[in-house]
């Protein structure tokens, strides 16, 4: 049984899927729990292949026993064991908290709904454990189809978001493609080690620059990197609650792993530095989205699109810490994958509260909210917190290697401009604290004592509000054990540059 | 118009990089490319001695490969929830015409 | 110089931290959730005076809860100059505890619970930067400090709180993330740790130009030693309940800043450094514009707090001045005024509250005879700028003269200038206060029904002018942790 | 050049209907354009991956009688089979990504009225 972890992560919750609708015809109301079964067996699967990772080391997985390259092959090192501990737990999280919101949004589109839920956390997993290029194309396009469709079903003007969004991450995934294709026409291989070990005879043909180059523009656009962002912002303010909880932290966060490993695995660094100054671009690339994604974060007055701009930034932490190319910022870099997938969670999570509380997401709903909803937005200040960079919250130790990073890689304006983000943040969020905090400008309110304070609380379903605090729990303890994630995962990792 | 030229040249661009990357290329049907010996040979040798077919598209989407295909299947099968999901009550949405 | 290990500074730190639960927990019985206010900061001060003897033998206590990054963890380290700081903050939050629990009743405040949980939270994050092993924790507990008090800033909820709050937040959460988090990140950079030590950690091998930006953007960054031209959210944020004024913002977060500060100029940089770079001389006269300036626009303060607040800003000044002056007395002064200017002005601020519990006039000129009316409130004011302008009998005394034998001992005479031109200002804002309390008459304002204020507001300012008075004769305790430090970090 | 040409005719033309479908998908203001246009883009890749399975004098992947024994197979005289496979996924992935946009669309027009960007940004508050 341990042995098939590493399929079983992947085949279980597609085979509950398979047969979701089934269950649903049988049972609605099943449907919910259906789901939570086949994620919580997968987060228990990640969390096996996770531990024998770690006493073992990478863990090779030829499907059907065909030896690669010839068959395709799951080959999960630290990193992408660690991504999907993170990726199911978020699911499994975003499952346990979709089941207030849906039968608010749709009672009658349940069945549908988890199928497709289910099938969109398979594609992320699918393409977080593959060692084969084209089959991670497929689970791209499985995640980006499934995606489409729980974005489109979203409020007013999510149609038209997700169609502008299936035609861009058509793009995208063609790049991919036509990235992969070049590759192979190379190596004649499709398997990531085997490409990697072939790429070093071919690698100054102008194929290979290229074929690089298009891999790295698809993978722009599908994680919203600045310029290319345009489709993301609507995308994922239209989508209903548990979608845009599950969608928005993970899709683009397993773009910019599939990033590093292109990178770091199959183009191997000294090929990135030596031919093309991609390091260069990704760096300005990155200074460019942390800027405008800032400043247009501070025009949003609707919570959820302010949150897409906060991803935007957050996208050009990453790509920037790549691009400095440095251990130390390679390092923030991955570790900000990771913090930032919790974080944005959260941060939807809140925002999933606030529609089903109020029925909007704009900022000014959170008035008084504080009072009616203190344990919410106590978990809200906490994930707050580490977006700003607070310690002992774990945002704060991505964005210290970062700033380290840019100060050995002596990109001044790089380290600049991830403190004017982290300033942009404190305006964003205590913006929003003063609105729950509800000053009154009307009288002086000092006087009335506590005057039925108890009756007020109103807080937020067990289902919505123990995701949210747990994520809360868990930004504060990756915080406080960063170190431990970055000696024992990250730096096994991280390429000796 | 503007933004006609200005996509225009975009894509242009586009095929000037297109064509810079094929530049290098093996030529059409070069039996030597790296594409004809690397892999693929052991696909044609081994098709009948590991799964008793003749006809290696089908050895290779449905055993060496097979995994593609079950994640090809699982593509309609999304598509078709989505489908269902996105469709379902179509007759309830007012429409504004 | 010995070292022990011991949990006891974190368990502080905790107890301090973990006391919201507690007084969340019995949110609907005001008296016990007050008296587990009271336990718990009786408890917290209990940790802390269990360690004040071996420290005061010259022993540090240090304690490593956990690395989070390389060579540099969450730990605690005990010394001489930490407890100094801790002994103060936590001895006080004994007496404001009792002060706020008359305060807030007086005035039928809103929020108590939320009140008296952000208030434990903020002394606890204030006892951690004392206790602070490195640069990182102390960043770490400055920055909680800054975001618990926030609450307690505005508590009102109205306007002005709305107003000052910001203006609050945007100086120091802005300052300390712009400035002092970059300054702590270089000075990872240059020397992989950021342990505290007492010759410093910055060396002559750093280019000079980088040493010159990390001294400024420290200085810039640790908005809340209210250095000009960072000062100006002092004032504002005297919106906040007056127990919150007199114990953060007379002690706790001020000197949270000026601590902060000595711990970087002393412990980071070093004296050698300091001396070596001539930031020392830059050091006294750019204070020195703030301790003068802060005493003219004391002056100008009708609003009794405001007044209060800028002779604060002038008074934090005169403790960063042992970053100037590097010798054993400069270094005692300062450090020892921490201490004695937090039980004088302490002391002013209950009185202030007392007064406006009592009669609501926030104004001085409104004070005019009030003194026949609360004698009690107004000797103990007395007394508390007696030792604010630094007389004897009054432990202020202590401190301006080692200051002053620290700019003769340094050579910076004109220092001692400013010293005695800031002394008369002090006198000159605070004297006509209790001249006009005591024997001015107003027709105007007529004080009927006015007794003496409630006697939880009464007692704090009383005990804390009496160890004002106490402090001139037996200075001892503070005086030699003082110097004990100003040794150790002189090497001498 | 005319070499080039000759001997890597196959690229160019999937160079031209590429950016034939990439034109359609940013200049065309219709929505079912825009998703012919996708069509094509994705149709374009499709040919191109065929392409690459081209050998010259090579048959189709299916095992002569007199191979079926053989120990040594002349790879050489056999298309390369393995990107015919790939464009089986990858046709079936067209039709998918086109049958959600199609019922996107549907959905658009019935709520709607139009499928011109233009007008459908004026409809949309």
């Amino acid at each position: 049984m341990i042995d098939q972890a590493p399929v079983l992560i992947i085949v279980i919750p597609l085979i509950f899927a398979l047969l979701t609708p089934v269950v649903g015809l049988w049972r609605k109301s099943l449907c919910y729990f259906w789901i939570l079964t086949a994620l919580a067996l997968s987060a228990a699967f990640s969390v096996t292949v996770f531990v024998k990772v770690l006493n073992t080391g990478t863990i090779h997985y030829n499907l059907g026993g065909w030896t690669p390259p010839w068959g395709i092959e799951y080959v999960i090192d630290h990193l992408n064991a660690l991504m999907l501990v993170v990726v199911s737990a978020i699911a499994l999280l975003t499952a346990v908290y979709s089941r207030k919101s849906i039968e608010k949004e749709f009672p009658n589109k349940k069945t549908a709904f988890y199928t497709v839920f289910l099938l969109q956390a398979t594609g992320f997993l699918g393409i977080v454990i593959t060692g084969d290029m084209f089959n991670l194309y497929v689970f791209l396009e499985i995640s980006s189809l499934a995606g489409y469709a729980l974005i489109a079903i979203g409020e007013d003007g999510a149609l038209f978001a997700a169609f502008k969004y299936i035609i861009i991450g058509t793009i995208g995934a063609s790049f991919y493609l036509i990235g992969v294709g070049y590759i192979y026409i190379m190596t004649g291989s499709l398997n990531m080690a085997d490409i990697a070990a072939l790429l070093q005879q071919v690698n100054n043909t102008s194929v290979i620059h290229i074929a690089f180059a298009f891999i790295l523009a698809g993978l722009i656009i599908k994680m919203a990197l600045f310029p290319m962002y345009i489709w993301m912002p609507d995308a994922y303010t239209k989508a209903p609650s548990a979608s845009s909880a599950l969608i928005a932290p993970l899709m683009t966060k397993i773009s910019a792993y599939i990033l590093v490993r292109v990178i770091f695995t199959i183009f191997k660094p000294e090929f990135i530095t030596a031919n093309l100054p991609v390091t260069k671009i990704m760096l300005w690339l990155g200074f460019a989205a942390i800027i405008y994604g800032a400043i247009m974060s501070i025009a949003q007055t609707d919570f959820k699109r302010m949150l897409c701009f906060i991803i935007v930034a957050e996208i050009g932490y990453i790509v920037g810490g790549i691009g400095l190319f440095n251990p130390t910022a390679i390092k923030g870099a991955i570790l900000h994958i990771l913090n930032d997938a919790v974080m944005t969670a959260g941060l939807f999570f809140i925002a999933g509260i606030v529609k089903y509380k109020t029925g909007f997401h704009n900022l000014t709903d959170f008035k008084d909210l504080f009072k009616k909803m203190p344990v919410t937005m106590g978990a809200f200040v906490i994930i707050a917190l580490s977006v700003i960079g607070v310690p002992p919250t774990c945002g704060f130790f991505s964005k210290w290697y970062l700033i380290k990073g840019a100060i050995i890689g002596n990109a001044w304006p790089f380290a600049a401009a991830l403190l004017f983000s982290s300033l942009v943040n404190v305006v964003l969020f205590f913006r929003i604290f003063e609105i729950g905090y509800g000053f009154d400008h009307g009288h002086d309110s000092g006087g009335h004592e506590e005057l039925g304070s108890g009756s007020l609380i109103s807080e937020a379903p067990a289902t919505m509000l123990l995701p949210s605090m747990l994520v809360s729990l868990i930004i504060i303890f990756t915080g406080i054990y960063n170190q431990t994630i970055i000696t024992n995962i990250i730096e096994h990792v991280t390429p000796n540059l | 118009m503007k933004f006609k030229i200005l996509s225009l040249f975009f894509i242009v661009i586009t095929g000037i990089i297109l064509i810079y990357g094929v530049a290098g290329m093996p030529d059409l049907a070069d039996p030597d490319s790296p594409a004809s010996r690397h892999v693929s040979p052991e696909y044609i040798q081994n098709t009948y001695k590991d799964a008793h077919t003749p006809n290696m598209v089908t050895t290779i989407l449905a055993d060496y490969r097979g995994y593609d295909t079950l994640g090809e299947t699982t593509v309609i099968f999304t598509a078709g929830i989505a489908c269902i999901l996105l469709l379902k009550n179509l007759k309830g949405r007012k429409s504004h015409d | 110089m010995q070292t022990i290990e011991s949990i006891i500074p974190f368990v502080a730190v905790l107890i301090a931290m973990a006391g919201p639960i507690l007084i969340i927990l019995f949110k609907r019985w005001p008296n016990i959730r007050e008296l587990m206010t009271f336990m718990v900061a009786s408890v917290t001060f209990g940790l802390v005076v269990s360690m004040a003897p071996s420290v005061y033998n010259g022993t540090e206590i240090t304690y490593n809860l956990i690395d989070i990054l390389p060579e540099v963890g969450i730990s605690f380290k005990v010394d001489s100059f930490g407890i100094l700081f801790a002994l103060v903050s936590s001895s006080l939050w004994i007496v404001t505890t009792v002060y706020s629990i008359g305060y807030m009743r007086a005035l039928k405040e809103h929020s108590q619970t939320r009140f008296f949980s952000f208030f434990a939270v903020a002394i606890s994050s204030a006892l951690g930067v004392a206790f602070s092993a490195n640069l990182l924790t102390l960043y770490m507990f400055y920055e909680i400090l800054s975001l618990s008090t926030f609450s307690l800033v505005t508590h009102h909820q109205d306007k002005e709180a709305h107003f000052g709050g910001r203006k609050y937040l945007t100086f120091l959460m802005g300052s300390s993330i712009a400035f002092f988090l970059p300054a702590v990140i270089l000075t990872y950079y240059y020397t992989g740790t950021l342990d505290f030590n007492r010759f410093g950690i910055l060396t002559h091998s750093i280019p000079d130009y980088m040493l010159v930006v990390m001294f400024a953007l420290f200085l810039a960054g640790i908005g809340k030693a209210a250095i000009m031209p960072m000062h100006s959210w002092l004032p504002s944020a005297m919106v906040a309940p007056t127990p919150v004024s007199s114990l953060l913002h007379a002690v706790a977060v001020v000197k949270v800043g000026v601590f902060s500060l000595l711990r970087v100029l002393l412990y980071i940089f070093g004296t050698d450094l300091l001396e070596f770079m001539r930031f020392d001389g830059f050091l006294v006269y750019f204070v020195s514009i703030t301790i003068i300036a802060g005493s003219l626009f004391a002056l100008k303060q009708d609003n009794l707090k405001a007044r209060l607040a800028y002779s604060t800003v002038a008074q934090l000044s005169y403790i960063v001045l042992a970053g100037g002056l590097l010798s054993v007395s400069g270094i005692t002064g300062g450090i020892v005024h921490i201490a004695m200017h937090a039980f004088g002005k302490i002391t002013l601020f209950f009185c202030a509250g007392a007064i406006l519990v009592n009669t609501g006039f926030k104004n001085i000129s409104q004070l005019k005879g009030i003194g026949k009316k609360m004698p009690v409130t107004m000797i103990a004011f007395f007394f508390g700028s007696l030792s604010i302008i630094g007389v004897p009998p009054l432990g202020g005394f202590w401190s301006k003269w080692n200051l002053a034998m620290g700019t003769i001992e340094y050579s910076e005479i004109p220092i001692l200038v400013v010293l005695l031109t800031s002394s008369l200002l002090n006198a000159a804002y605070f004297m006509p206060i209790v001249y006009n309390a005591f024997f001015a008459k107003d027709e105007s304002i007529v004080y009927t029904e006015v007794k003496e204020a409630p006697l939880l507001t009464i007692i704090p300012p009383v005990f804390t002018a009496l160890v004002s008075i106490a402090l001139f004769f037996y200075p001892d305790i503070f005086l030699n942790l003082a110097r004990s430090a100003a040794r150790s970090v002189l090497g001498v | 050049m005319i070499d080039f040409i000759v001997t890597k005719y196959n690229y160019l033309f999937y160079i031209v209907l590429f950016l034939i479908g990439f034109y359609a998908i940013i200049v065309k203001k219709n929505l079912v354009k825009k998703v012919i246009g996708m069509n094509i883009m994705q149709t374009s890749i499709i040919l191109f991956y065929v392409s690459i399975g081209c050998k010259k004098d090579g048959t189709l992947p299916i095992l002569l009688d007199s191979d079926l024994h053989s120990h040594a197979i002349d790879a050489g005289k056999y298309l390369n089979p393995l990107p015919h496979v790939l464009m089986l996924t990858a046709i079936v992935v067209m039709v998918a990504t086109l049958g959600v946009a199609l019922a996107v669309l549907i959905l658009m027009y019935k709520q709607y009225g139009t499928l011109e960007e233009d007008e459908l940004l004026k409809r949309i508050k």
